[in-house]
């Protein structure tokens, strides 16, 4: 329950920039999700905020109080990592109370906030163990736990279910955010999963080379993704991208790729005049309908089919670019048929081609 | 055939795990070549331990590879406590107990210094660290006798020189740089983030050596206290030039007592005398030469 | 008081003899701490030196006369004994003088010398050249000429350690035999370099390359190894100092009888004054330099002299005493002593960096038979031009 | 804005910079300084003790003009040499062999190490002692009827410097053997699981695709063994004492005797120096690439 | 093109037994994913059939031809592996030919294989290149190029898409996908990522503890999984699943948990006689939805929302069970509400309680 605030703060390791000129404000209680590619500064980002990292220039705020120089065990922050980092020859208990024998609690008041965190994240009969006689999901509770005792106002989360497999996952995300719910504290989490970023964040802050390209919550950023790299980052399967070239079509401005027109009525943005230029259209798979060949929908081949499961999503050929639509499954669509496709303008986003921007 | 019924439906042909003779030409190629090169090497140990079992007439008979006919144990006997060196006849005795009281402090402090220093290189890196690290490891390689004659300067101008301390002192410096690097190498392969864990639960860099770093760095130390073990216990050099002769450690009782001819060269003796002063690090080997190599491993080998 | 003596006395003839010195410094109420280092000389001195140097010295310390130990002495380090050299009236008593002349620096006395080395010996043994058929040589062109037979006959000819300072004592004995004393004071004294690569200084090469030849198969590494072929008659001889006669006593044998002793290799009979000297380093603690002065006082008096010696197969350094117990090969040694057949040691003559030099030349001959004598004696030539 | 209160360096992490001290006066003290002491002195005339009467490069004249200087650096080279090439040789093939998962591991393992827990001096002896001809492996070939055999490499000076190399194998290929096992297990499971499946020859697979992927270990143990071979002394005093005659001289024996038994500090100064620099050759390019090159491993 | 027979095999190591009697048979051509948690033995099978493992009982047969006690290099195979296992010393062009030249094959044809290879995998400007210098996918490109030079008739794959980054993953699963079908070789695919599984596979075998427990192909494997644990396995979001047990609601049988019921009518299998057998019921979130409360619907809580992007994921609690559903994102449910659920049983599962098999 603390606000954080980043005045431009930079961080280079000797010549490499690795964050340039960074600002970002954290709301209390806010969840914000940083995320973006391998490498690209996150979990700098997120270590300069823990202190962990001496920033090249630029102050951290935290709770309005300045703790660019201070230490981390000073800024009332508690850290959970991806590789959990137990301490690998203390039981559990030992992990938890760590930290607080650190600060010389009594040890009454250590006993009973292990006991609440041990209840919230339901380890109590783990809590003799040591970390290698656990399974991952219970390693990172323990994780979790640790900054939990610690009674701190922000959390940072470097990504912390990267080391699970699809299914723990999916159950610790759901646990961190009713965890959030539960706690109101502020939290920082790093991730390069676009499924966590948008079912957990309140924002998302999408980083690319140490830059935060958009910072929003998670419907704009996954309906109206500011450029070309947002837009091609967040969405699983991913958006699909059309070059071409705006003309007018019938008075109103439209989108053209070979020779096949795409109108834009009712477009979600500023279509620049019809004058030819070059953009990029991108359509999310959801958003392509299928219907069949001739009965109006613009004729495409379909390529492949590869059915996940609950959805199907068919790829297919059209004026000589691939494009992906998302279908139920059992469509009965083999490849090379001729089907007819249907965007919907509404929901699709227009890219500058020099400039990756969207309109 | 009794257990016809019980594979049938299975097809014919090679079934289970592929035949293996254990005298296959592979087998007897890698092992044969195993067993003449262990051989090469067990070759003087066991002359030595031969040779020490036998009687002075025994071995004037000359032949060094056949075993003992006559089984004594006088010549351990006489390299053990009455062996001489000038007046002294009391063998490798006091010089085993000198090297222990040397032993002992020189290994605790050179890796006591040593892990301080590979964790401090490793986790708090500050400005010229790496200037110094490189210093130091460059500095492994300088000959010790650049460093004899300066050194017994250093030692005689802080009234060490002669001294027990001062000859331990010299043990840690020397294996210092070595000790360094292996720490150093193993704390960098222990995951950052568990140091920054500790430090965001706000312990300082001596809890983090103490309750963290340490208790987890079993391998490494093995290794160490190896090295340092058979490195200290087999030095001759520093032994002579840095203490006096009440002190000296068992090599240099050693080597006086193989030196010492009287009349006719006891190889019996001199053997047993060998034998004995390798004892302590052979026993050390023989029992963590498994954890050594893990240990090497993990610390001084990096891909 | 005890009193730490470091010295590298090690082999049985010597330690028997240092006992002596330490019965005797025992007897007038101190303790002799024995420091002995074995090896030899060039294994122990470096220690001494550190110790030295290094502030933590001994009580006395054993050093070869000449300049080794000029530098501590110049440096202060070394206790001057003139007083008690005074008192004792030593001038008079060491004979030859030149002992104490190399004692002494700027007329100060700071060693005590305790025995004369000889080291120009050829040790016989009888029984060898009995197996042989041929006669007992009494002189070494004698010795080169029996040699075939001996090694007709499966023994070695000539005995010899592998340690440098073995070889380094044959070429120099060689030398001495052969050049005389003027000759080898020419070369070691004046430094004649002329002289070095004249034809004289030739001959000598050459039969140092015979006895190079006449010890091929001498396949041991100390001298009392060597020494001990002689003894059990595998080899015909051996070049050494009069200490191996320490080993014949040991080993129970009779001069004259089982071995003979042929000094200045029977062709010049002199003696090279080279000994074993003690020093006192400089302490503060006064009971110590008590007991340093007793130790001194001790090491110069008649009876230990006589004691020691006889011991060691050394000569004693006082001209007055009485060596009844000494036997045949000690007697020729003391008669020549007598005649004042003597000459100086490299040691005394030559800086030890030189004379390093010079061994080294010596060692490399005796052993790399592809070094011929007329190269060697050019490099030999060389090096005296340089020596300081 | 800009950064209010940053707080003095110097202070940041101190117990670290506190715990490092003995390294750095080390390092300064010790390696830095003895060093240079030493170089300088390499300047002098001093004899017994140091004095500063400077002589220019007198010393280095002397020192290139002496033979056995000479015949020390062609014995260290030759040692050098072969020493390093049989070191990696036999220590790769030994670990190569107990990769083969066989049987024992630890027991050969253990015979191919403890000669590494010898000292030089005790290496030296036992060899000194079989490779006499009189005693040793010689006398036992003759003994079976072979009288004509020779092997005395101890005895004849211009083979003596393999003897010594036979002792030095023995007594290092152990802990080569064992960096090269570290590195071997270091090696990626699937890559002998593709060349199994591509059939490559199991020799083959060492040749071009192991031995290669080891390159740092091999410049490691290099390192290693090249260090430890300007370092020889030990051994040689205690097998050879440099006989027969300056036969098998090295470098730090003649350091050694020039300082000590020659009493003459200068020049062991000088030869001292020789040795640093070859040091310094040696090993700045590696601890460049290995500490320097990498910022922040 | 090979057929791949397994017959009986069963590998232990030590006293471990991985493999147990395992039977599999594999048609020409067919493209069979081997899918199952972290350590249940799908790399130990694959090794077997690559024959890297000495198998301790049993036949594998490849091509008709009973391999069991073969090299592998005579098996007629290719390995790809997780890890890459490239040469790294080698340019890719070495990588590619270092087994044909082993095979002493003629210079003209390796260059011919290699081209062609480098075509397929689009991976002809890279050839000179060392790995080091590749990117991921790059590098699982060259690997798998390096099976396909060998010109086998099976490929085996051993996670060969782990390494890499979602959107890389997506990407390489079509060119793999793609590949099968122009080289119609017989393909064995381990992985425990059920997405390529499901997208990939002709046939899939779940695997637990060296048992397969399914064999299907990927629809039949989604839709009727054969028991609980492939049930639970396969589909992200993950099937939710509701204890209860059989009652009879007007003749017809139903399900019933607590004091709802849910009518089973339709239901896909035989449902048996209701006899208040406990039972489990399984439902897809696809296959659950969401009306207001009151109208017709079983009675819920809405728990926690997920949005996802494309669709959101809605947690719910349900006569004390939890219970997900998927719907379209920006449906305005917010935590604690109620609304009525709708169950298609057509699509259900329904578990024997104590054997876990599907009815
Ligand atoms: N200690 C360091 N020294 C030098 N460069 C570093 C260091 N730590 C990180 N970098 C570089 O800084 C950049 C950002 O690294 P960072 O770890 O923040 O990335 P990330 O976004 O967390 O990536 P990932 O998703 O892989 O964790 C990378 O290019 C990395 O190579
Ligand atoms: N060489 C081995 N020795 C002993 N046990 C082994 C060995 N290799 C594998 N195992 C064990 O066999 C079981 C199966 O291993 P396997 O590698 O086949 O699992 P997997 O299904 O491939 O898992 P993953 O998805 O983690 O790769 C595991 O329990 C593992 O611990
Ligand atoms: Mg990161
Ligand atoms: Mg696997």
């Amino acid at each position: 329950m603390a606000t954080i605030e980043i005045r431009d703060l930079r961080l280079s390791f000797g010549a490499l920039d690795v964050l340039k000129q960074l600002n970002l404000d954290i709301a209390e209680g806010e969840f914000i999700v940083l995320l973006g590619p391998s490498g690209c500064g996150k979990s700098t980002l997120l270590n300069c905020i823990a202190g962990l990292l001496d920033v090249s220039d630029g102050q951290i705020h935290i709770g309005g109080r300045n703790v660019t120089w201070e230490e981390p065990k000073d800024r009332g922050i508690g850290m959970v990592f991806q590789s959990y980092a137990l301490y690998p020859q203390m039981s559990v208990r030992g992990n938890l109370s760590f930290g607080l024998k650190n600060q010389r609690l009594p040890k009454a008041e250590i006993e009973q906030r292990i006991a609440r965190a041990a209840k919230v994240l339901q380890i109590e009969p783990l809590l003799d163990r040591r970390p290698a006689a656990l399974s991952g999901g219970q390693r990172q509770r323990v994780a979790i736990g640790r900054a939990l005792v610690r009674d701190v106002d922000v959390f940072l989360f470097d990504e912390p279910l990267s080391n699970l497999d699809a299914k723990l996952r999916s159950e610790l995300r759901v646990e961190i955010k009713r965890l959030h719910q539960q706690l109101e504290n502020t939290m920082v989490y790093v991730t390069h999963d676009q499924i966590e970023a948008l079912t957990l964040a309140d924002r998302i802050a999408v980083m690319r080379g140490g830059v935060i390209q958009q910072l929003a919550d998670p419907a704009t950023i996954y309906n109206k993704p500011t450029n070309l790299f947002v837009a091609g980052f967040i969405g699983s399967p991913s958006m699909s991208f059309l070059d071409g070239h705006i003309t007018s079509a019938g008075g109103a401005p439209a989108f053209r790729t070979g020779d096949l027109t795409v109108p834009l009525a009712g477009y979600d943005g500023a279509v620049p005049a019809a004058d030819g230029r070059a953009v990029i259209l991108g359509v999310r798979p959801e958003h392509v309908t299928i219907g069949p060949d001739g009965a109006g929908g613009l004729p495409a081949t379909v390529d492949i089919d590869e059915p996940m499961g609950s959805d199907s999503l068919v790829w297919m050929q059209f004026a000589g670019q691939t494009l992906s639509a998302r279908t139920a499954p059992g469509h009965g669509l083999a490849a090379g048929q001729q089907v007819g496709l249907g965007f919907d303008p509404t929901r699709a986003s227009l890219f500058d081609r020099d400039s990756e921007q969207r309109f | 055939m009794v257990g016809a019924d019980a594979v049938a439906g299975r097809l014919d042909g090679p079934t289970g795990p592929r035949p293996r003779r254990a005298l296959s030409r592979r087998n007897v190629i890698l092992y044969g070549t195993l067993i003449v090169i262990a051989l090469y090497y067990l070759l003087p140990l066991y002359v030595m331990v031969v040779t020490s079992l036998k009687g002075m007439p025994e071995i004037r008979l000359g032949n060094i590879f056949s075993p003992p006919v006559e089984v004594t144990f006088q010549p351990w006997v006489k390299a053990w406590s009455e062996a001489c060196t000038g007046l002294n006849c009391d063998g490798l005795s006091r010089g085993f107990w000198n090297s222990v009281r040397i032993l002992i402090p020189s290994v605790v402090l050179s890796i006591a210094i040593a892990s301080v220093n590979g964790y401090a290189l490793a986790n708090w890196r500050f400005k010229g660290a790496d200037v110094f690290f490189t210093i130091l490891i460059i500095g492994a390689f300088i000959p010790y006798q650049v460093m004899i004659y300066p050194i017994v300067i250093l030692l005689r101008e802080i009234g060490l020189y002669g001294s027990l301390t001062g000859l331990v002192i010299v043990h840690s410096i020397f294996g210092m740089p070595i000790l360094t690097l292996l720490f150093r190498n193993y704390f960098t392969s222990v995951p950052e983030e568990l140091f920054k864990a500790a430090r965001v639960d706000g312990a300082g860099f001596w809890g983090i050596y103490f309750r963290i770093m340490l208790p987890m760095s079993l391998p490494i130390f093995v290794v160490a206290i190896i090295l340092q073990v058979t490195g200290i216990w087999n030095d001759f050099l520093f032994g002579v030039v840095y203490t006096r002769p009440d002190v000296y450690p068992m090599t240099v009782q050693l080597n006086n007592i193989v030196n010492s001819v009287q009349g006719v060269k006891e190889y019996n003796v001199n053997m047993a005398a060998t034998i004995l002063t390798g004892l302590v690090p052979l026993v050390v080997y023989f029992f963590s030469g498994k954890l050594f190599v893990r240990g090497i491993a993990a610390g001084a080998v990096k891909g | 008081t005890e009193l730490e003596v470091t010295h590298w006395w090690t082999s049985g003839g010597e330690a028997a003899a240092v006992a002596e010195f330490a019965k005797a410094f025992d007897a007038i109420g101190h303790k002799w701490v024995d420091g002995a280092i074995a090896g030899s000389g060039g294994t122990a001195r470096p220690i001494m030196i550190s110790r030295i140097t290094g502030g933590d010295p001994m009580g006395a310390t054993q050093f070869n006369h000449g300049q080794q130990a000029q530098e501590l002495v110049e440096a202060g380090l070394m206790r001057d004994l003139t007083d008690l050299a005074e008192a004792e009236g030593w001038k008079d008593l060491v004979n030859p003088p030149s002992l104490l002349d190399s004692c002494t620096l700027d007329g100060k006395i700071y060693c005590v010398p305790v025995n004369i080395h000889s080291q120009q010996w050829l040790w016989l043994s009888n029984a060898a050249f009995e197996q042989a058929g041929v006669a007992v040589p009494t002189n070494w062109d004698e010795f080169v000429a029996a040699a075939p037979a001996l090694r007709e006959a499966g023994i070695l000819p000539l005995a010899m350690g592998q340690q440098p300072w073995q070889t380094t004592l044959a070429f120099q004995v060689i030398l001495t035999a052969i050049l005389g004393p003027e000759g080898y004071t020419r070369v070691f004294g004046d430094k004649d370099a002329e002289f070095a690569g004249g034809p004289e200084m030739a001959e000598v090469f050459q039969a140092a390359a015979t006895a190079r030849e006449m010890s091929q198969g001498s396949n041991v590494q100390d001298w009392n190894q060597a020494t001990n072929l002689v003894i059990t008659d595998k080899a015909g001889g051996q070049i050494m100092g009069d200490w191996a006669q320490g080993e014949f006593q040991v080993a129970g044998e009779v001069a004259g009888e089982d071995y003979t002793c042929l000094p200045g290799l029977g062709v010049n009979e002199v003696i090279m004054t080279g000994g074993d000297a003690f020093y006192f380093p400089k302490v503060d603690d006064a009971d110590i330099t008590q007991a340093q002065e007793d130790l001194a006082s001790v090491m110069m008096s008649p009876e230990t002299q006589v004691a020691f010696n006889l011991k060691k197969g050394s000569l004693p350094v006082r001209g007055d005493v009485d060596l009844a117990a000494a036997n045949d090969c000690m007697k020729k040694g003391l008669d020549i002593l007598a005649e004042g057949n003597t000459i100086s040691s490299p040691d005394q003559l030559v800086s030890p960096d030189s004379l390093s030099q010079i061994n080294d030349l010596f060692v490399e001959f005796f052993n790399d038979p592809n070094l011929g004598p007329e190269e060697a004696q050019e490099i030999f030539a060389g090096l005296i031009a340089d020596a300081g | 804005m800009s950064n209010g209160k940053r707080p003095t360096q110097l202070f940041r992490n101190l117990s670290a910079k506190i715990a490092a001290i003995p390294m750095i006066l080390t390092a300064v003290v010790v390696f830095v300084g003895c060093s240079v002491w030493t170089v300088v002195y390499s300047f002098t005339d001093s004899k017994l003790l140091p004095r500063t009467n400077f002589v220019g490069l007198d010393q280095y004249e002397r020192l290139w003009g002496t033979r056995r200087w000479l015949i020390s650096i062609e014995n260290l080279a030759i040692y050098g040499v072969l020493s390093l090439v049989f070191s990696l040789l036999i220590g790769f093939l030994l670990a190569a062999l107990l990769d083969q998962k066989i049987r024992f591991e630890d027991t050969f393992r253990t015979i191919f190490l403890y000669p590494f827990a010898l000292s030089f001096i005790v290496t030296g002896l036992v060899w000194q002692w079989i490779l006499n001809p009189d005693f040793g492996v010689q006398n036992i070939v003759r003994g079976l009827g072979w009288d004509s055999f020779t092997f005395d490499p101890l005895y004849d000076s211009s083979i003596v410097i393999y003897g010594v190399l036979i002792a030095g194998l023995w007594q290092g290929t152990g802990l080569v053997m064992c960096l090269m096992l570290a590195g071997l297990r270091g090696i990626d499971e699937d890559i002998w699981k593709a060349t199994r499946v591509e059939g490559i020859p199991m020799w083959k697979t060492y040749l071009f695709v192991v031995i290669p992927m080891m390159r740092p270990v091999f410049i490691t143990t290099l390192v290693i063994i090249a260090t430890g071979i300007v370092k020889l002394y030990d051994l040689i005093v205690a097998q050879t004492g440099g006989g027969p005659g300056i036969a098998s001289e090295v470098p730090a024996k003649y350091v050694y005797d020039l300082m000590f038994q020659a009493q003459n500090l200068g020049q062991g100064f000088a030869a001292s120096t020789m040795m640093l620099v070859t040091v310094v050759i040696i090993v700045i390019p590696w601890a460049y690439l290995e500490f320097g090159g990498r910022k922040h491993g």
